[in-house]
């Protein structure tokens, strides 16, 4: 039935900065697990419940190149992620998904990739991350450029340090002004002005964009002055849903509907949706 | 053969006077009636008329409300307040159908262990008289079921 | 030469459809309230109303349904879908304007994903419409460009003779041509004449009004702020409405279990959009009630091809400050160009 | 002159002068007996009001819409004395600055209507007035069969009322009372009142409203004559009514400096119901 959803498991929880956590679930049923692998593609979103609670939306910060579980990075705000911060391995969680449409990957094939995340939108862009370093050979620069508000709220630390290491990988850190321990060596600006000064060349490159509104404002300029157009930036939308398969009828931004036709979407598009009701 | 009726009674008590009362009539051994449940709370003004309702949908037969006489209240007036609460959330439940005996209101003080167990015990006989407090607990049922459309 | 049903046999035709396995339900006038109830005689029956005061979207749409059961255990969670009941229906003396609310919902709750408890309600029921030989003040169905005598949604049609003794009767759908094989010998040849439909005047410019609302720069035109000043915000208009079908879902029970329930939402709650961060997108009830008609007469169009409006004038008729679809689409058409 | 011309002139002369920066009043409706709630901010839209004895809605429920009081400006706002009722109601629990509101008062008897003397609240002594009127025999007859029935026969009225209710909330919108920013039905941690409307959904969420109006309604009907699905919401709020009157003797918008009923006290408050 349409609003059922797939049993899944609490393998592991792990702590990525104050009230954000990271939930890695695997499959209960291998029909459930089934129809993921074959649905799921990068940029998509799920429903996350737990019974009692209810559902909340998030993208699946896991890439389509690895299937066999799901992971999901959320902030501590509302009933239910209060609730699924506080579940332990082996906790019976729910997702309904795999939701909305994807980033189209295949077509940035052989080209440089520039991603740009702040804060908690590190998790969907990250999907994009490792579905692409996953296939590492098919694509040329990869850049990251990641900003939080303080050291302590960069997400997947791990993670950061390993794509560091890379050299396969530039990686550009940066937290706001304020945000800095004594021991920081990364930049420390706003993101749209730390790319300004990565100044990353908007010859044959995809940039993938994922932030707060205001960030993405003001990013969108800055790639605008690098030489970026909106065709090839991309980003992704979210917004309340209760549904997530184009029904509640909440989601919708002027006639567009986030969960079926986003969650992701050009700069070109989202600058044509109706910008009040954003 | 289905189970004799067995009352379910939810307490909401202050826990300065009434939940001490309570404790005094187990201390002093007083015997009485093993159907209440108490919930303990701050103080009668932290006893929202939510409580009382959300009892009596989840299986209550009679609730009581119990905190300091007048005048004793740990925080001065909590107990003025809740009065004039109970006045009118006792009238608001009559005029909608719940019936008056449902809902208890006492004074029981540190020192009436006694006066805690003698009403447990009323209370739990005239619940054992009027019988369960089905009209709630019968709509519950109405949506644990499948949809009526 | 037409069939027709007449009104003296209508308690034979229920016991028919009851014993061919169908529940029938009709308008009713229940504690002050009219609405589609089930019957069991044609007396059960208000036939008096322009309009039932709630629509058929309720037996299709409820406002409240069970979706999942849990039980939340200490080692495990044991969930089970609860699924609407799987009973076959007629809905006899339906207005156009309702049964077309069906029609326009059907493409949203079908969209790529399958609304199977809309579906299974729909896949079950027939509707026995009759034509209107009243429209009142609020009526505007010809305005959104159906009428009185619209067959869309309908399985069957009956049009009121004029003498009052019962109703031509068409099926104009093959379900509803299996449902009138149920009940032959109720049936007689005649040529009575039907009663004359009311003429419905049109009361605004549909195309007018949907070309100035798919105007890019109208969307933040002080028209809608100052249309809807006195909106206050309850979620009336929305519940009765026809083909709204909104909804929100929410888990209630305690610490042990409880029911997942899909439950009418409206637009015009400020809640309806809020993130959890505290940014709405749809902050003020203008926006509200933009996002309201443009829903209804532009967007919908542009996903399903038809305006999310069946003209049945409840969401004015029963405004609690005389708003409505119509005051605001009349002040657009009105519009200087 | 007729006292709509009056109000009118009077209307758009506030506004010229610039004493008000906005006049709630009522305008014609989409059919010739309704009425609808009309805002003018310049003199010639103050020539669209009407008042005439259709104007029964109780306008003071737009005094508290959010940020329209906030600039310190004045607003004025045509008002029966159940709408001053709850003017004082609102002012008491430190909803609205008795200065910033200007009150075009009017009074209906059957086809009748009346100015009220005075334009500043503290210029309506409504005591008197509220304490001896007494509700239309209609709900005081009905009110009264309820209290006739037994408890089970009450239930038994009430869920047939409340398994109506489609929770769209119109009664609480069109409250002036209701101005909490967010409802107790809209706070979900915890839950407390189901949103759901089935019948024991409707029952939690009609006996919370009423219970919150306890003592501060007003009396004006709005919520009756809202409720699309009919409910006799007038029966159950004149019995708070008639509760803190007989029980605490108060009356709730008598004047605006009375202290609300459920936020005060006396030490001999009535109790023969306590053990």
């Amino acid at each position: 039935m349409i609003y059922s959803p797939f049993p899944m498991r609490v393998v592991s929880k792990r702590a990525e900065a104050p009230g954000v956590n990271t939930l890695k679930l695997e499959f209960v049923k291998e029909e459930d697990h089934e129809f993921f692998k074959q649905n799921y593609k990068t940029g998509m979103f799920g429903l996350y419940g737990i019974f009692g609670e209810g559902e909340s939306t998030f993208c699946v910060a896991s890439p389509e190149t690895r299937k066999d579980y799901i992971e999901c990075t959320f902030r501590q705000s509302g009933r239910v992620t209060s609730t699924l911060a506080n579940v332990d391995a082996g906790d019976i969680v729910t997702f309904r998904g795999p939701y909305g449409n994807r980033f189209p990957i295949e077509q940035f094939e052989g080209k440089n990739l520039l991603f740009i995340a702040g804060g908690i939108a590190l998790p969907p862009t990250r999907s994009v991350i490792w579905s692409c370093l996953d296939q590492r050979e098919k694509y040329k620069d990869v850049t990251i450029v990641y900003g939080a508000r303080t050291v302590a709220d960069l997400v997947y630390k791990d993670e950061l340090d390993e794509w560091k290491k890379r050299d396969d990988v530039r990686l550009v850190l940066t937290v706001d002004p304020g945000g800095e321990t004594p021991d920081w060596q990364d930049h420390v600006g706003f993101v749209p002005t730390v790319l300004e000064q990565a100044a990353p060349s908007p010859e044959n490159t995809i940039a993938v964009l994922c932030g707060p509104p205001i960030m993405i404002k003001f990013t969108l300029v800055a790639l605008q002055k690098l030489g970026f157009t909106a065709e090839n930036v991309y980003t992704t939308l979210e917004n309340r849903m209760k549904c997530g398969v184009g029904k509640c009828g909440r989601c919708n931004v002027g006639s567009v509907y986030i969960c079926k036709e986003g969650p992701v979407f050009t700069a070109a598009e989202v600058q044509a949706m109706p910008q009040a009701d954003l | 053969m289905s189970e004799p009726f067995e009352p379910k009674i939810v307490a909401f008590v202050c826990t300065y006077c009434t939940y001490a009362g309570a404790d005094l009539a187990g201390t002093s051994r007083l015997k009485y009636a093993p159907n209440v449940r108490i919930v303990r709370l701050p103080c009668t003004g932290r006893i929202s008329p939510m409580f009382i309702l959300k009892a009596l949908q989840k299986g209550a037969d009679t609730v009581l409300v119990s905190g300091c006489h007048p005048g004793d209240c740990h925080f001065t007036a909590g107990n003025y307040h809740a009065r004039r609460r109970w006045t009118v959330f006792r009238a608001l439940l009559a005029f909608t159908g719940i019936p008056e005996e449902r809902i208890r209101f006492s004074w029981v003080s540190a020192a009436e262990g006694a006066k805690f167990a003698e009403m447990i015990n009323e209370i739990t006989e005239q619940t054992r008289k009027l019988g369960p407090f089905t009209q709630y607990q019968e709509l519950q049922k109405v949506i644990e079921t499948q949809s009526t459309y | 030469m037409t069939r027709i049903l007449l009104r003296n046999k209508l308690d034979d035709c229920i016991a028919a459809w009851q014993k061919a396995g169908f529940s029938v339900f009709a308008p009713v006038r229940q504690h002050e309230m009219s609405s589609f109830g089930e019957v069991q005689k044609a007396s059960d029956m208000a036939f008096d109303l322009v309009l039932p005061e709630r629509t058929i979207k309720d037996h299709f749409f409820p406002q409240t349904e069970p979706l999942i059961k849990y039980k939340i255990g200490k080692q495990q969670i044991d969930s089970e879908t609860m699924t609407p009941p799987d009973r076959k229906r007629v809905f006899f003396g339906v207005r156009p304007c309702d049964a077309s609310g069906l029609a326009i919902d059907d493409p949203l709750f079908g969209w790529d994903y399958k609304d199977d408890y809309w579906f299974r309600r729909r896949d079950n029921s027939v509707i026995v419409t009759i034509v209107c030989t009243e429209a009142d003040d609020f009526c505007m169905c010809t305005s959104v460009k159906l009428s009185p005598e619209s067959d869309k949604g309908a399985d069957v049609m009956l049009r009121p003779l004029a003498n009052g003794a019962g109703w031509q009767v068409e099926a104009v759908s093959e379900r509803g041509t299996a449902l009138l094989e149920t009940i032959p010998s109720l049936l007689q040849e005649n040529s009575e004449p039907t009663a004359p439909v009311p003429q419905v005047a049109e009361k605004f410019d549909l195309e007018k009004v949907m070309e100035w609302l798919a105007s890019k720069e109208n969307f933040e035109s002080q028209f809608w702020k100052d249309i809807s000043l006195r909106c206050v915000g309850c979620g009336s208009c929305t519940f009765l409405c026809p083909t709204c079908h909104c909804f929100d879902i929410q888990d209630e029970g305690d610490t042990y279990a409880g029911i997942r329930r899909k439950n009418w939402d409206s637009c015009s709650f400020s809640l309806f959009t809020m993130h959890t961060s505290g940014h709405n997108p749809r902050n003020t009830q203008s926006t509200r009630w933009r996002q309201r008609i443009m829903h209804k007469f532009n967007y919908y169009r542009g996903k399903f091809g038809v305006n999310s409006c069946s003209g049945c004038g409840r969401c004015t008729r029963q405004c609690p400050v005389d708003m409505g679809i119509t005051e605001t689409l009349q002040a657009i058409s009105n519009l200087p160009r | 002159m007729g006292i709509q011309e009056q109000y009118r002139s009077e209307a758009a002369a506030l506004l010229s002068s610039g004493e008000v920066k906005l006049v709630i009043g009522f305008g014609e409706g989409s059919t010739a007996d309704r009425r609808r709630p009309l805002f003018a901010r310049t003199p010639e839209e103050a020539q669209k009001f009407v008042l005439d004895a259709a104007c029964i809605a109780n306008l003071s429920t737009y005094l508290v819409t959010e940020g329209l009081l906030s600039d310190g400006k004045k607003v004025a706002v045509f008002l029966k004395p159940d709408g001053i009722r709850s003017v004082n109601i609102l002012i008491s629990e430190a909803q609205l600055k008795p200065d910033q509101v200007v009150i075009l008062g009017y009074a209906i008897d059957k086809a009748e209507i009346t100015a009220l003397e005075g334009r500043n609240i503290s210029d309506f002594s409504l005591g008197e007035e509220i304490r001896s009127h007494t509700p239309p025999p209609h709900i005081l007859q009905e009110a009264e069969r309820i209290e006739e029935m037994n408890p089970a026969e009450r239930f038994e009225f009430w869920k047939a009322h409340f398994s109506k209710c489609i929770k769209c909330y119109a009664c609480r919108q069109v409250c002036p009372m209701c101005y909490c920013r967010r409802c107790i039905v809209d706070v979900n941690q915890p839950q407390w009142v189901s949103t759901s409307s089935h019948t024991l959904g409707n029952f939690e969420w009609n006996i919370v409203r009423a219970f919150h109006l306890a003592g501060r309604c007003a009396a004006c009907g709005a919520c009756d004559r809202a409720c699309p699905v009919n409910i006799p919401l007038r029966l159950v709020n004149y019995r708070m009514g008639k509760e803190v009157i007989d029980a605490f003797d108060y009356c709730a918008g008598e004047n605006s400096s009375q202290k609300p009923v459920l936020a005060s006290f006396k030490q001999d408050d009535p109790e023969t119901f306590i053990l």
